[in-house]
């Protein structure tokens, strides 16, 4: 696999960090080598921030920032409204975005033609399955669909065992995390 | 006292377009703190949660002269300023008449800043110190200050398996303060903005140097819905977990009693970072916190009857 | 907010910056609930604006104007505040 | 192990496995996470250290001088403001003969206040007496922390591991940890001299020494830091053989047969890595040298790697103030005055304040680099490479 | 007017001529003085100053700070951990662009604690963006002390001006005082662009500067800095005009003809006048470079001068602690790199702690330089003179 | 109660040979406090003249473990101290039971000191602080500190012609200590060593924090001849300029109270340094002085009876 | 005390001192008055010694034995402090 | 005049540094270049100290310590006990010795054999003009005879000058120590 660059959208406080550390860290599991950064400016909460993450099958040198990223995920649609979000996406470039929109839809809004454009519901998946809107970890799935990086299972597994280690005493939420990951893989769509 | 239709009326200080988490009650206080203010100011900021959500180069939400120099030295900072007006005024180089504010949060005035706020005390510098008091780092990512009471869960006080968030009492620096003798001294909440605004009010007009602790819960570090920044403020009045009250002259005054004092477990309750203390396998750091709020409130009681 | 930033040599000497000038910089995007004001509910008892850690509840010659978008984040604390015998505000999620 | 780690939880990790005695520590960005995350280990009985929770970083490098002085192991860990506020006390546990190690997040110096980072805060204690080795990546942030440790403590002088502000210590990557165990064991207990504890022995510290004593106490700790670099290279290579990576002190990539290199430090040195990889690619004979150890400035090492070059291109990521350019700059020329091969030198100052700087900025400063070559001589030799309006 | 005045009176005095709006200050051997005699002058009512006796330097320089941001002409003395303890704020200072101006009395670092004169103080500090002027005796003391205020004020960056501890601070020598009236004739009253008291204006200082603009900040003070040196020959020359005393940026003692020369700093520049003087009756030709301004580093007038002499001795009264020598022995090898002419050169770390320097000392130095000029080669570049042991 | 007898049974742990003014009270404090201690010590002291005298290299009048790092810091060296001394106990590298004792002057804890000294008792570390006080910065030359009282000359307070000495009243730093609730804290002087022996014992068997602000006259500073040292010290006792008392558990105690409250010009008088006041103008800075006095002393008497 | 200053090599790594090294350093000769004390009148009420602030008011045994003319600098406390009554120590002007 | 180097001997307080100050003072009144330091320790009162004096016609440029002076000053005879006061007196050096004693006396005690010794009895002219035992003013005025370096009256001048600035409103003490002085001066002997 040759290096891939990713970018996500999301406001402080939704877990756009936490999304790219995650996926980071579950690749690292399947063997790959990675890096997961956050673009910190000091923005509070509801504020538009940005994380990048590399994977790579080779050790990653570089440590500057991402500029043209192939991958672009969007954790909220209404951030579209005020931020570029396919600055640097190269013609051959995906963008992913949370959105009860259709593909076509997103494609028009952002003026895209060359670039593939997938969408998932993921704040409806989030609000079902975990009870609050938090689409960062079912956004998790939808990548890995879109990206073709990485086995799904081993992927599933490795997001499993992360999880647990963080919410030790809370089997409910790492189940339903899992769950919504799958959920969301199953329904992304072009 | 002051009207809020008056208070309206004039031009706001502390703007709009800050970068302060929606529902920040420090930003509140800020604001409060401006339009209180009857005479000219000059404002001043420690490093910290207000200072950086309102001046991010180029942008800045005070509309009144303002200074940052570091996280530990407002009050230095403001001496400075504040004897640099008195040497421009006596040259005749100044004419108006201004008043001195400077603001720290609880980081930077309770631990860090605490030498250079009792040093300009001291010195007796007509400077107004308003410390707003979120009891934690925030700015930081919610770390532990000297204000932070015991129990509270904060990044560098977890609520660990051994030991459920931090174990010290809190430092009562309003009463450091008072020992201190400034012209005037309070606490007061952004709850209860009429209080607020009178207290500002007596401490720029006091003679020398005066002191409020403007409790400013913050839903991110205490962990609740922002909508209930106002509510948590005036819980933290109802329990006297932060009592308002005044010193000057020598005398203690109590300046909102609650009607009837509800346990803390009321206030500490609304809040993420007492949560695990209601899961914890003793009562034991609830009613440590809530024997020190009664020892206090206790002890305010009598000094303010003599 | 995407005009061009300056070059070195043009910007003011020693990071002076004019007061006020956060009015330029609109947090409205931040916001993910929006408040509604009710000019026919509301009393004029100024407590929204008091509160509004965003200066963003506009008052002209002594009376509620409305919201100012531009800033509001959508704390919801003008619609909590807002007296319950009169709720004013309503709080109702962003349009996407 | 392999992990995912950022430059900060490395740097957490690093120190839960020493389990030091003592903790003395105060937040600031970017550094805050590596106490936070240590206080959680507190919290949860992993580790048993005194974890003191200064109200300052003057006093936390203060309870430092004194726990140290006491005989325990001791670390903290800051950045930009807080290393520059321990100025006073720094030199003090240099003097002191302390094996104090700081985990340092490097981040600009205020003013103007930024959080992002430059090399200005740690360059700026340069003169204190302690020992600086720069991470170029989270493997070498965590590696180098336990390392440290011993090398302080057969040095008798403080240390401080660096990583790059935000870029390392908040930027995940695969990390390769140490078995828990095996790193206590490693590096034994400390075994100090004396210590204020032994109340049978008391000793004095910290006496007032006047012009009959000072000099000769100064040029012994002087002594310490000339003998430092084969420390390094000792406990280096015992750390290769016993966990199997291996740090130079200066670290040379393709400069074997490199007609134009660059020197630089921190993780800039990766991604010029890359650069050079790329304009290798091109048949560009190009090479990196990346500066490790910064005190002691490791002089034979870096004259042998840098003379290999025609041309040298000096990344500083920070400045003198001084009308001379950036410190490895200085520092280079200096070393170089007598030297028999002589490069041609330009000095770039970059990236302050967290200007990034990508692959093909460096493969800018490479063609430029080459352009000297060609020219034979450099027309403006201190550039600041990346302000806006230059 | 002749008078008798130790250095720290005569810096005293110069402050009261000022009569600056604000002085904030702390007391510190063997800096003390300064602001005690200043204090009676205001007790005295002969000053209109505002005197802010602050609660430790770190407040003193953050209330200067303050002070001058609001339009006041500031100024302060320390020395040592004074310095040290000002560390943060005084890059604060001057990324502020703040004319304030510090009257240092040079004394050595802690540890070992010593209350005698070294140079490591300023030096430590040497990154902070400070104009740095370092005094030989008390008249250039006093001279200094005023022309600092003009050359801050037209530079916008904030200035200090140094003695040597106790040798001149404490050493009364024969000062010509200029007219009590004539000095604030001279230097006018400060005009700012900007003031916090300015309500009708409000300003916001101080604000956070991300990576968008932090660099472009940094390289205006950057330029200020290399807008310094002929700001001072500027100032100087006006001070010559006015009062007949004129300095150079770079001292040259006998220099037109000397074979060797030492490179110095401070008080030793006028006993290593002395070891000239002799050495030149016995027919020797030898000289002596002074460097008076050290911060900018003087580079063009200090390659004019060095590149005289064949082999140049450079007198360090303090060490870099890198294991490369003395702070003027490396800006001089870094500043002579590319230089066509180049000197031998050698290092003499000397009088740390105030350990004394004799005219004998230096005659043994310059035998020891003709030594290396016969031989033409330095066979152990960096020597600690004068320590036991050795 | 100790008996003279018994406290000179044992060695001595402060030795002659130091460099201290003929009749310099701080030594004599520094002695008293250490053959007071019970266990064994470990000592650790800010800059100034405690420490520049007893120590100078190669001599040193300590026979007990002793630290001296730099002026403002005693306070967080010796929470270093006390925490590497909790931690190697732990690990059983320790096995005796240790006492921490802290020395700074009055400018290294009321001035530069004082927030090193505030964290110290907020996070508990178990150590006593004792504040050696003379009054003003003695070791630089007998400059003005936060507890010169108003009107003494010092250097930068000098006895002007325009201004007669300092003009702000002394911090109150015992009660400002108080409000920081440590374990034990008093006021103590060399002149009633059995007060101060009894007080120093108390405070090492307190549970956490404690401190005590010892007067210690200079003889250099406060200008009078040496041998009036200790009537001196008792003068300042018998004239309410510093009454004896102590804090422990939310009560204060007066310890020793004068038979008779002599005005304070008796004590005044004494000293050089407050010559000038006798000869000033007027005696508004003699009697705000006396005023101060009587109000402390009148709260005290107030608050210890409840 | 006028013993040969070691070489930087020789000194003790660290600043460390021994404790208690001050009595080889006397500062008996500061002194310009001597205290002369009287055993017949001493009663050991211990108020010299405790007093002293240069601990040379020698006890043994729980008696007074005398005075360290070591290190006394001839403060003159002692004289002042024995009780009036008993006046066991007076201050002479030192010998040349 | 050659240079001409002093180092005075006292103790803490006694005065020795500001005599060294008050001779460099009035000499500079009188056209000469000088220098006064003192050797700074930390010592207290009562402690043995050391003062310097560098005296010419012409510019004092150096600025190290004095290891052989011409003339040695000792305001306090106890002092020869313990501290070796002629160190690095040359052969035609010159000493001065507050003393009730003969210089013959002194000569011996201090066992010299070419060097020059001079004494005067300046505690007990300063007892009985000043009624206190403050040495160093009168030893002025003896070592501007033996040093033969100022003209007398010039020095007196400007000695009363510098006093009056010190003491303004006290002439008592003025005329005292010109009273003293002279008297020193007068009575100094070999
Ligand atoms: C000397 C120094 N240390 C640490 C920091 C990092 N820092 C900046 S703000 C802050 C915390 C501020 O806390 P507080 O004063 O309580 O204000 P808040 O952010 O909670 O509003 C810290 C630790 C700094 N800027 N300078
Ligand atoms: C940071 C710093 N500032 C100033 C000094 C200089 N200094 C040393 S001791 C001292 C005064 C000490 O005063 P105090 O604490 O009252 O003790 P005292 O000398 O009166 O016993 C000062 C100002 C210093 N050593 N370090
Ligand atoms: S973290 Fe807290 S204090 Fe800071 S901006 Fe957000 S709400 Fe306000
Ligand atoms: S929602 Fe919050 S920010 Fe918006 S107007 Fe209401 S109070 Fe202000
Ligand atoms: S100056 Fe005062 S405190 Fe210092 S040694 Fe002398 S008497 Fe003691
Ligand atoms: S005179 Fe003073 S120093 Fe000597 S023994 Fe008596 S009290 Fe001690």
């Amino acid at each position: 696999m040759a290096l891939l660059e990713i970018r996500w959208h999301g406001r402080g406080g939704q877990g756009a960090k936490t999304a790219a550390l995650l996926f980071a860290d579950a690749a690292v599991e399947t063997g790959k080598y990675i890096q997961a950064f956050p673009e910190y400016g000091p923005e509070r909460m509801g504020a538009p921030v940005f994380a990048f993450n590399r994977i790579s099958d080779k050790p990653i040198l570089q440590h500057c920032g991402i500029k043209s990223p192939n991958i672009v995920v969007v954790l909220d649609p209404t951030l579209m409204e005020t931020i570029n979000v396919t600055e640097g996406l190269p013609e051959d470039g995906v963008i992913l975005v949370n959105t009860q929109k259709s593909a076509e839809e997103i494609k028009k809004e952002l003026n895209l033609t060359k670039q593939h454009v997938y969408v998932v519901d993921a704040s409806k998946i989030s609000t079902e399955i975990l009870k609050r809107d938090l689409p960062n970890t079912p956004m998790l799935g939808a990548l890995i669909k879109v990206s073709k990086l990485l086995d799904f299972n081993d992927m599933l597994d490795s997001v499993k065992i992360r999880l647990e280690h963080k919410f030790p005493n809370r089997p409910e939420v790492v189940d339903g995390n899992i769950k919504a990951i799958k959920r969301a893989y199953e329904e992304a769509k072009a | 006292m002051a009207s809020l239709k008056q208070l309206a009326a004039q031009e706001e200080k502390f703007l709009g377009g800050h970068r302060a988490c929606a529902g920040c009650a420090a930003t509140i206080a800020a604001r409060m703190v401006l339009m209180a203010a009857e005479q000219p100011v000059v404002v001043g900021a420690s490093t910290g949660c207000l200072e950086v959500v309102s001046t991010i180069y180029p942008y800045s939400a005070w509309n009144v002269p303002y200074v940052h120099n570091a996280f530990e030295n407002v009050a230095a900072t403001m001496s400075g300023v504040e004897a640099a007006y008195r040497a421009l005024k006596k040259k005749g180089m100044v004419k108006k008449d201004l008043r001195f504010i400077a603001f720290g949060g609880d980081g930077g005035t309770y631990d860090i800043g605490l030498q250079a706020l009792s040093g300009m005390i001291e010195r007796r510098h007509h400077v107004l110190y308003v410390c707003y008091n979120n009891e934690a780092y925030m700015n930081t990512g919610i770390q532990r200050s000297s204000a932070t009471p015991r129990g509270a869960h904060t990044t560098t006080s977890p609520a660990g398996t051994k030991i459920p968030g931090k174990i010290e009492p809190r430092k009562n620096l309003t009463e450091i303060i008072i020992a201190h003798e400034p012209a005037y001294a309070a606490q007061a909440t952004i709850g209860y903005w009429n209080d607020l605004v009178t207290k500002v009010r007596k401490a720029l007009d006091a003679d020398g140097p005066s002191f409020i602790n403007i409790y400013a819960p913050c839903r991110l570090g205490w962990a609740y819905v922002p909508e209930k920044t106002v509510k948590v403020s005036k819980l933290s009045v109802e329990t006297c977990v932060w009592p308002l009250y005044e010193y000057q002259d020598g005398k203690y005054r109590i300046t909102v009693k609650p009607k009837e004092k509800k346990p803390i477990t009321e206030f500490l309750k609304q809040q993420g970072r007492f949560g695990h203390l209601f899961k914890w396998h003793d009562d034991v750091p609830i009613k440590e916190y809530q024997e020190e709020v009664d020892m206090i409130w206790e002890r305010l009681l009598k000094r303010s009857e003599q | 907010m995407k005009k061009e930033k300056k070059g070195w040599k043009e910007l003011p000497i020693g990071l002076v910056l004019e007061g006020g000038s956060s009015e330029e910089f609109e947090t409205g995007d931040w916001r993910s609930e929006k408040p509604i004001w009710d000019e026919e509910k509301c009393t004029n008892c100024f407590l929204c604006w008091i509160y509004c850690p965003d200066s963003a509840i506009i008052v002209k010659d002594g009376k509620v104007k409305g919201i100012d978008y531009r800033y509001c984040k959508g704390c919801g604390i003008c619609a909590e505040e807002c007296p319950p015998k009169i709720q004013a505000i309503t709080m109702v999620r962003e349009e996407k | 192990m392999i992990v995912a780690r950022t430059g900060n939880e490395a740097m957490a990790e690093a120190m839960r496995q020493i389990n030091p005695d003592v903790v003395a520590a105060y937040p600031i960005t970017p550094a805050t996470e590596v106490v936070q995350l240590f206080s959680k280990f507190v919290h949860d009985g992993k580790v048993t250290t005194e974890f003191v929770p200064a109200e300052s970083e003057h006093s936390a490098i203060s309870a430092c001088v004194g726990a140290s002085s006491a005989g325990a192991r001791v670390m903290t860990s800051t950045a930009s403001q807080g290393l520059a506020l321990m100025h006073e006390i720094l030199f003090i546990a240099a003097g002191l003969r302390l094996p104090i190690v700081i985990c340092l997040v490097n981040r600009s110096l205020s003013s103007p206040i930024n959080i992002h980072c430059d090399h200005s805060d740690s360059l700026a204690s340069r003169d204190a007496g302690w020992i600086q080795i720069f991470s170029e990546n989270t493997q070498e942030a965590y590696d180098s922390t336990i390392m440290a440790i011993k090398i302080a403590e057969k040095a008798l002088l403080p240390a401080m591991v660096t990583t790059d502000g935000f870029i390392i210590s908040h930027g995940m990557e695969r990390v390769d940890m140490v078995d828990d165990a095996a790193v206590p064991k490693w590096l034994g207990t400390r075994q100090p001299k004396t210590s204020l504890l032994d109340v049978d022995n008391p000793i004095t510290l910290g006496a007032l020494d006047l012009q009959d004593f000072f000099f000769e106490h100064k040029r012994s700790e002087i002594d310490a830091m000339n003998r430092v670099l084969p420390i390094i290279d000792e406990v280096q290579n015992e750390f290769a053989e016993k966990f199997g990576r291996h740090y130079p002190i200066v670290d040379e990539y393709k400069m074997d047969d490199a007609e134009v290199a660059i020197l630089a430090m921190g993780s800039t040195g990766g991604t010029g890595k890359v650069a050079v990889d790329k304009m290798r690619e091109q048949g560009k004979k190009v090479g990196l040298v990346r500066c490790r150890v910064f005190r002691p400035f490791p002089k034979d090492q870096m004259l042998k790697a840098v003379t290999k070059a025609k041309v040298l291109g000096v990344m500083d990521r920070s400045d003198t103030m001084s009308t001379l350019g950036g410190h490895l700059y200085n520092e280079c020329r200096s070393i170089l005055y007598d030297s028999d091969t002589r490069p041609l030198l330009k000095n770039y100052i970059y990236g302050l304040g967290g200007r990034d700087i990508s692959i093909e900025d460096i493969e800018d400063i490479y063609t430029n680099l080459f352009d000297i070559q060609k020219s034979g001589k450099v027309d403006k030799d201190i550039v600041y490479y990346g302000v806006r309006g230059e």
